[in-house]
């Protein structure tokens, strides 16, 4: 698991490639959105465009991740979800929680 | 118990990096069924939480305690038993992850995603202690459990 | 048995096709070790040797009987045991396949691989029956075994 | 295991792809040299160049062919050794045995 970062319009994206699964994705995760959350970003959009594999610990990580990004007065929306990511949130309902975006221009518009 | 092919077997410490382990021995087992590849995912998806529970919830990451993982086919369906040396719990105290206030709960969705891909899930716990949760699936080609099943002969 | 990690543990049917599993079950293992490449082949390629002896001569390819395969570091060494369910045999009547009279031989090469990739082999026999090879190689980083080994405190 | 064929002013050049190990390989690279046979080539070339493992019954299945290949008044020969199968051929000393070629200009002019 790897995460690169940057920056566009004072949205903060965040790419996590590979696996967000127990003990390994879900931790770099959790680091990733709270490092963001330490320099005062409050726009975070995550693309999953790359991520190959994800258990209910890294489902639960973006749910806490987006709850604590709420909670600070943020936002964390999500974009392009990979058809198997795109099904366990729906699955689980979470699709109705996450603003979810395909393309990045809307998504960084919509902050 | 009955099985149409030997069964595959493994043992592993409890630390969430043997979980990988776990996975392509999963994986490498499932590619001489000839799944396609969602239903191998899916099975891959529920072995993976299973394991992980056992690791976390059974033998709290106590890497001397052992998670073993019994892979087979078995009339038909893929069958995957996966056991701890825990002390076990309750299934029905667990809740549904989509019910409101569980939504946006961090934790709570293993048990609902080994439900949501397997065929069938069934816990069984062990006299002298440990959880053993086994995972079914059909295999596509296979004919339903209540309908004639030829390879069932023992 | 004495380990500084938790082993894997696996067991299979006896064919042939399975050790193509045991195979991935090793290199993953090896992968978390950083050992250099020649290093992992060499012990895959014993390991795999261990393994279709146990398979041939051990279970003569009898599905049912089973091959343990277990998987471990200890004191700085790669150890890894293979044991089958046959009838043992005696090691010291197997010929050095580089003779001129065994040159041309089809076969006989299995425990001379297992000798040139490791840096130990040694064979037992269980009273109740069945072989058990343990192949060991020392990690480049570790210790000789007669040196001082921090790691093997118990 | 696949093994391409193909002819060479007179020479059958044979080439093994993947792995020569018991139960798969070797007997696919047995029944192959055993065709040629039965076409009544005598000439063989194997280039072992694609074979990325070889245990000790895929290095007992190239003595068998050698020797089969012998005794019918022919001659097989190697072709492109990967270094690890060179390494084993020279550990077993069948190095000794067989004729290798690095370039398969000069291997089929030598028949
Ligand atoms: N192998 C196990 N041993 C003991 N308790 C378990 C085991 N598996 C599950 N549980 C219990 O069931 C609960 C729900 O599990 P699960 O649905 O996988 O969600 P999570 O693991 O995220 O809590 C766990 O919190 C735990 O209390
Ligand atoms: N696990 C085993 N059980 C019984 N006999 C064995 C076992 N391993 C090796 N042997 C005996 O040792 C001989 C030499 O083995 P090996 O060097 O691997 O060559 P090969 O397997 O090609 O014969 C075998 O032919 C067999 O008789």
């Amino acid at each position: 698991m790897k995460i690169d970062r940057r920056s566009r319009d004072g949205v903060t994206i965040l790419e996590p490639k590979g696996k967000i699964t127990i003990g390994v994705g879900d931790v770099a995760l959790r680091d990733a959105v709270l490092n963001c959350l330490q320099e005062g970003e409050r726009s975070i959009l995550m693309n999953l465009a790359a991520v190959t594999t994800i258990d209910s610990s890294g489902i639960g990580e973006l749910v806490s991740a987006y709850t604590t990004v709420s909670n600070r007065g943020g936002k964390l929306k999500l974009l392009s979800l990979p058809p198997k990511v795109q099904d366990i949130l729906q699955i689980t309902q979470l699709i109705t929680v996450f603003e979810v975006y395909d393309d990045e221009d809307e998504a960084v518009e919509s902050y | 118990m009955a099985a149409d092919n030997p069964r595959v077997h493994l043992v592993i410490g409890s630390e969430y990096e043997n979980i990988e382990l776990v996975q392509i021995v999963v994986e490498e087992s499932l590619r001489k069924l000839d799944l396609d590849e969602e239903a191998a995912h899916a099975i891959s998806l529920a072995v993976r939480e299973a394991v992980a529970n056992a690791i976390k919830h059974g033998n709290h990451q106590n890497p001397e305690k052992r998670v073993e993982i019994d892979f087979g086919v078995d009339a038909g369906e893929v069958v995957i038993e996966v056991s701890d040396q825990g002390v076990g719990f309750d299934p029905l105290q667990v809740g549904d992850p989509r019910m409101p206030g569980n939504l946006l709960r961090p934790d709570g969705r293993g048990i609902f995603f080994m439900h949501t891909f397997m065929d069938d899930i069934n816990y069984s716990f062990k006299p002298e202690g440990g959880t053993v949760v086994t995972l079914r699936k059909r295999l596509a080609s296979a004919p339903m459990a209540s309908g004639p099943q030829k390879e069932n002969e023992r």
